[in-house]
């Protein structure tokens, strides 16, 4: 058992670092537009990943996750053309306004559960929407905020600008690892068992001396943080935050990228946002059926796979690994 | 000294009234069950001390604080700990995940966003140690829903414990045992420290007379009788309520 | 359509199509011209229905120095503030078709208007443009109605504010299943033929004019064309389309054929030398030809297309409704700049 | 504000009021009973006007196509739940899932078949054209659905609480097991409200095609809006339902007259309000 295990470890390791060596290779050997395709899921796997400690963690299904999406995405379009596109100030103030975002928005939210908490987290995203389409003067109404400048970073007059997608692509994939490792730490952390306790039995929680509330205030604030980040980094990527950022399809497609990938893994809804943001570039060439593709794939995986890839996975590997299971 | 005092207590639901001016002193140290038919509002009110019901009026007092409207969390944190009559388990975790889960809390480390629950190491001896004691050790990577019922039962009682209350209050805890489990579980509760304060709502009255220091009897919502086991027992309402005699009141009911 | 006429060729060189479903999203229309003109390597790219989504893609090819030709989105920034050396428009600014009106409808209709429109970018592009030239003529603007943009949901709260307002006509811009609502709950509660109702050509374009029925009739409208046009070419075209595809065409259709007519003009232009981008662009902005709107004319100054706007009006031409030609208001440029609404 | 156009707006509010109800009568009934936030709702409504459209079409009678569309959604719905939607019985969110991913089937199968331009919907013969209310035009169709909604709802009423298959579901409502305890099979019990929603979603399509008309998109727009209802007046009762349709028609019918700009805010901003003092809706016996 412990060997296996151990083994599982060394073999987790390898591939761990034969990944990363390939994703570095990645962009030296691709074409600009697969650079951009593979930076756009960095950028959605890290908005995956922070509904994830949502809904695969805490058991809160946000239906407006989109909220924080956008509100990065905006945050970041009105520093960037007013002041300036230095990461290390445009940052701190995304972070933060997503931070305030999520904590006005949980607040609230928080006092309901279920299908309510569903509904409630949908409206206040779509509210968003509407302040995006209506508050024109900083918003840009309709048609978004186009023209954000590249990212740079630096201080004083030594200035670095991430002017190509070749370099942006490592922004994105920096920010993705950074990202991962956090929530990966987080939900391995105590605070991060007591999520996964609060999915499972919240009452008894509460009994335990647990303040379920402010746990969940923090893993919605947290969660709003790095849906935020993910935001600012595709407002970033396309130059442009259109207000559809905040649209309730938004937060319904990085849905599907948990439950295809599988939530309560973090690695999955990763996978998941490989999937749904490649898939459609795919599909949608050859055929216009993509959105009922899209749907049919999405059925088959709740059939069949209601672990989602990861689980999928999971399975593969229990039966290579050790056929003398019983 | 008084401990927990349930102060003029008053419930009602809708139109029916469930409980009706209940006094109650518990003192520190003291085992007390309650007993009473089913119906009689021994759920209620114990559901008012932990904090899971509001009461209409009176007041419940821990260590001299009143914590009538202190949300159930909060009383946990005064040290007043509490298990469900219904087994209210972490049932998709193991049964080590369950008792970690209340010894971080308990060491006021759950709030460690950074490193893994797993590298606590003093989390770890505790929650060994709280396994031990309920003979659950054997079962730590079992999911608690592939418990037996009864090692259920002793891990409701394993989650109260861990957070080293001063005040126990126990709904039920051999609810649904087997004989043997159900002795063994009384052998456990009666090995707990002295010091620790327990209220124990209980139908077994083998279980209830070995070890409770006081009793009180709850009927309609009111108590009928208060005292040491032997004038509970020999209280003439208790036992015409009981059948009349005290062979009956001995009878599992 | 057009390429088929030209046989697929232009300049010497073979015409390829890539195609792709843009949606309405703008982050996955710009993911789509990235693969176009990254991936598939294109020349140009052509098309664009929103003006959102026309936003979000402006600053990828004026940064790859890509062409677009806009073929519909009518954002009047994209030829204004936000022009582009690569970006052209060959369908109409949010302002052309609804500029001309405002006089018209003065001269025409009535001294007080209601103005309704969704509440977004290009509902306030056409409400200025009108509202401007309505106001210079001496008209009032009694009230501006913005309703909910994406969805309108029912309008009949709308329609019966409308009803109460003491105007002579309401000037209106609604596409899509927007203005089949809009329109047909006018009829409803009474107010077609009662209250005059003027707007954008959209309201009653082909698209949704037979949903509408008779609730249509007499609604005027101005617009860059019409079913009924009377030329040569339009005829033709009008013909081709309903053998092809048994349906009336639309202004969306005749916006796709003078595209493909100005790609092949332009390409024939420079012997099909697209990578000389300097040159090819010069000849996008000299494309000038009459096409089924009439003259059809590239504006090097905006980018944008110069062309005729028709005054039109639903008419029963045997048991069908159409759009009825009354003033032909002639050459109408985009200012290129917001003096003019 | 002068009287008679207060009171056309009122009764503008009452029509949609009902429209409202009659799409979030079937959602709310699936809610209460199965768990099953049926997300293909909007999907079913949508399919019931277009196969209404195009019953009116083959045949040229309204009345035909009020009967026909039900009965086509429904035995979908009977085809779905015993094949699929049973096989995920107590998986509740895959089950909402599942019906989600039928929604975007749906909504792209439809807009492949009917088309993508909107479709108008006539109303029946009957009931077309207008009478005057205080002087005012209104359409007779709009009058007549307030009917419709009515009857359709005191029929649901009397359905649910006056005989032995209400009482059944009612009972399942609160307490599933209780009804397996009693010999029931509640399996059937599932299937037939799932058929009933989804024949109500239909023939709300088909009842409101006139005045909605009928396009892609159409149908997450009145999903959206019937979920809203259902959280307002609390999940799996009807007279929840009727009571947050009447909320929500009127609210955004008189929010559309007086802040037409702000219209789009209004409804949500109803129901967060309502979720912030009873989080469980107006009428909401169960935890949502």
């Amino acid at each position: 058992m412990t060997s296996l295990l151990a083994n599982f470890r060394r073999w987790q390791f390898w591939l761990t670092l034969i990944g990363l060596i390939a994703l570095v290779i990645y962009p030296n050997v691709a074409s600009s537009y697969l650079i951009s395709l593979l930076t756009e899921v960095f950028v959605f796997a890290i908005f995956a990943m922070s509904l994830d400690l949502l809904l695969g963690y805490s058991g809160l299904s946000s239906f407006g996750h989109a909220a924080f999406f956008g509100l990065g995405g905006y945050i970041l379009g009105f520093v960037a053309r007013n002041w300036t596109a230095n990461m290390f100030i445009t940052l701190p103030i995304v972070l933060i306004g997503s931070a305030l975002g999520a904590l006005i928005i949980g607040f609230f939210a928080l006092r309901t559960s279920g299908l309510s908490f569903l509904m409630f987290t949908l409206a206040a995203s779509q509210m968003f929407f509407g302040i995006a389409i209506k508050w024109t003067a900083v918003t840009g109404g309709s048609d978004g905020l186009s023209g954000i400048p590249r990212p740079t970073i630096g201080v004083g007059d030594t200035v670095y600008r991430f002017g190509t997608g070749f370099q942006f692509y490592f922004v994105a994939l920096i920010f993705f690892l950074i990202a991962f490792w956090l929530m990966r730490q987080l939900v391995h952390s105590p605070f991060g068992r007591a999520l996964i306790g609060i999915k499972s039995n919240e009452a008894r929680m509460k009994a335990l001396g647990y303040n379920t509330w402010r746990y969940k205030m923090m893993a919605f604030t947290l969660a709003g943080v790095f849906a935020g980040l993910s935001g600012y980094l595709f407002a970033y990527f396309n130059r442009h935050v259109s207000p559809e950022t905040f649209y309730w399809t938004t937060s319904g497609q990085v849905m599907i990228m948990v439950i295809i990938g599988g939530a309560g893994s973090l690695t999955g809804p990763a996978l998941g946002a490989v999937l749904v943001r490649l898939l459609p570039s795919y599909v949608s060439s050859y055929t216009e059926r993509w959105h009922a593709i899209m749907g049919l794939v999405f059925i088959l995986f709740v059939l069949f796979a209601p672990q989602g890839i990861i689980g999928l996975l999971k399975k593969v590997g229990r039966v290579s690994n050790s056929p003398n299971e019983p | 000294m008084t401990q927990l005092k349930a102060d003029h207590l008053h419930k009602d639901f809708g139109g029916l009234t469930a409980l009706v001016d209940v006094t109650l002193e518990v003192k520190s140290g003291e085992r007390r069950a309650i007993i009473g038919p089913n119906g009689a509002g021994k759920t209620t009110f114990f559901k008012l001390l932990a904090g899971e019901h509001i009461p209409t009026s009176g007041r419940v007092y821990f260590d001299g604080q009143d914590i009538t409207h202190l949300p159930v969390h909060a009383r946990a944190n005064l040290g007043l700990s509490h298990t469900f009559q219904r087994n209210n388990l972490f049932f998709d975790l193991t049964v080590f995940e369950n008792v970690r889960l209340a010894v971080q809390h308990h060491r006021r480390l759950a709030w460690q966003m950074f490193k893994s629950a797993g590298s606590y190491q003093a989390i770890n001896e505790e929650t060994e140690k709280i396994l031990s004691q309920l003979g659950l050790s054997d079962h730590r990577q079992q999911l608690a829903r592939h418990l037996a019922y009864g090692q259920q039962r002793s891990l409701e009682v394993a989650l109260a414990l861990a957070t080293e209350p001063r005040a126990l209050l126990l709904d039920e805890p051999t609810a649904g045992m087997s004989p043997a489990e159900t002795a063994e579980m009384a052998k456990f509760i009666e090995s707990l420290p002295r010091s620790l304060t327990m209220l124990i709502v209980e139908h077994d009255m083998d279980v209830v007379f070995s070890l409770a220091d006081r009793i009180t009897a709850l009927h309609y919502g009111q108590v009928i009788a208060e005292g040491s086991p032997e004038e509970v027992r020999s209280n003439p309402m208790v036992q015409e309520i009981y059948l009349g005699t005290q062979s009956a009141v001995k009878r599992h009911l | 359509m057009y390429f088929e006429s030209v046989g697929n060729t232009a300049g010497g060189r073979k015409i390829e199509l890539v195609t792709d479903d843009e949606g309405e999203k703008p982050d996955e229309a710009l993911k789509k011209a990235r693969k176009m003109v990254e991936q598939d390597q294109v020349d140009l790219v052509a098309g664009i229905v929103s003006s959102g989504v026309a936003a979000a893609v402006r600053g990828f090819f004026d940064e790859t120095q890509s062409v677009l030709i806009i073929a519909n989105a009518g954002a009047n920034a994209l030829t204004r503030a936000a022009k582009s050396k690569y970006i052209f428009r060959t369908s109409f600014s949010n302002w052309q078709p609804n500029w001309p009106m405002g006089a018209w409808a003065y001269e025409n209709v009535g001294k007080k208007a209601l103005i309704s429109v969704p509440d977004y970018g290009a509902g306030a592009d056409m409400l200025k443009a009108f509202e401007f030239a309505f106001k210079a003529a001496g008209g009032t603007v009694v009230e501006k109605q913005l309703t909910p943009f994406p969805n309108m949901g029912d309008p009949a709260p709308f329609i019966t504010q409308i009803s109460n307002a003491k105007v002579d006509f309401v000037y209106a811009f609604y596409s899509g299943a927007a203005a089949t609502t809009f329109v047909k709950a006018y009829g409803s509660f009474g107010l077609a033929g009662k209250l005059p109702l003027v707007g954008a050509g959209f309201l009653v374009e082909q698209d949704v004019l037979p949903s509408q029925g008779d609730a249509a009739l007499g609604v005027k409208s101005g617009l860059h064309w019409a079913l009924t046009l009377d030329n040569a070419v339009n005829k033709k075209f009008v013909d081709d389309f309903k053998k092809r595809t048994t349906k009336e065409a639309n202004v969306f259709a005749v916006q796709g054929y003078d595209t493909a007519r100005l790609i092949v003009d332009s390409v024939n232009a420079v012997q099909g030398n697209t990578k000389d981008k300097a040159k090819w662009i010069e000849a996008i902005g000299g494309v000038s030809f009459d096409g089924p709107r009439g003259k059809f004319k590239m504006d090097p100054k905006t980018n944008n297309v110069v062309q005729s706007i028709y005054a039109r009006d639903v008419k029963k031409v045997g048991d069908t409704l159409q759009n009825v030609v009354v003033k032909n208001f002639g050459e109408i440029a985009d200012p290129g700049d917001d003096s003019k609404g | 504000m002068p009287l008679d156009i207060l009171v056309i707006q009122l009764l503008n509010g009452l029509v949609f009021s009902l429209l409202l109800f009659l799409m979030a009568a079937g959602l709310s009934l699936i809610l209460g009973l199965m768990d099953v936030v049926n997300l293909a709702h909007g999907g079913f409504y949508l399919f019931g006007g277009y196969i209404g459209l195009t019953m009116i079409r083959w045949f040229g009678s309204f009345w035909l196509a009020l009967l026909i569309a039900p009965l086509v959604a429904g035995a979908l719905g009977l085809l779905l739940q015993v094949w699929f939607l049973r096989r995920l019985q107590s998986r509740h969110l895959d089950q909402v899932l599942f019906t989600f991913g039928l929604a975007l089937i749906a909504a792209d199968m439809l807009r492949w078949y009917w088309g993508a331009y909107v479709e108008s919907v006539p109303p029946p013969p009957e009931l077309d054209g207008s009478v005057l209310i205080m002087g005012r035009q209104f359409p007779v169709y709009r009058l007549s659905l307030i009917f419709f909604g009515a009857i359709v709802g005191v029929a649901l009423m009397v359905l649910l609480d006056y005989t032995r298959i209400g009482a059944i579901v009612r009972a399942g409502v609160s307490d599933s097991e209780l009804v397996s305890g009693l010999g029931i099979n509640i399996d059937w019990v599932f299937v037939g409200v799932f058929v009933l929603g989804t024949a109500l979603a239909a023939l709300a399509g088909v009842a409101a095609g006139p005045i909605t008309n009928l396009y892609p998109g159409l149908d997450f727009e009145i999903l959206i809006l019937a979920l809203v209802v259902v959280v307002i007046g609390g999940l799996g009762t009807l007279r929840g339902a009727l009571l947050g349709s009447i909320l929500v028609g009127m609210t955004e019918t008189l929010g559309k007259a007086f802040i037409p700009e702000f219209s789009l805010f209004v409804i949500f901003a109803l129901m967060a309000l309502v979720l912030l003092v009873r989080p469980r809706g107006l009428l909401g016996q169960k935890e949502a």
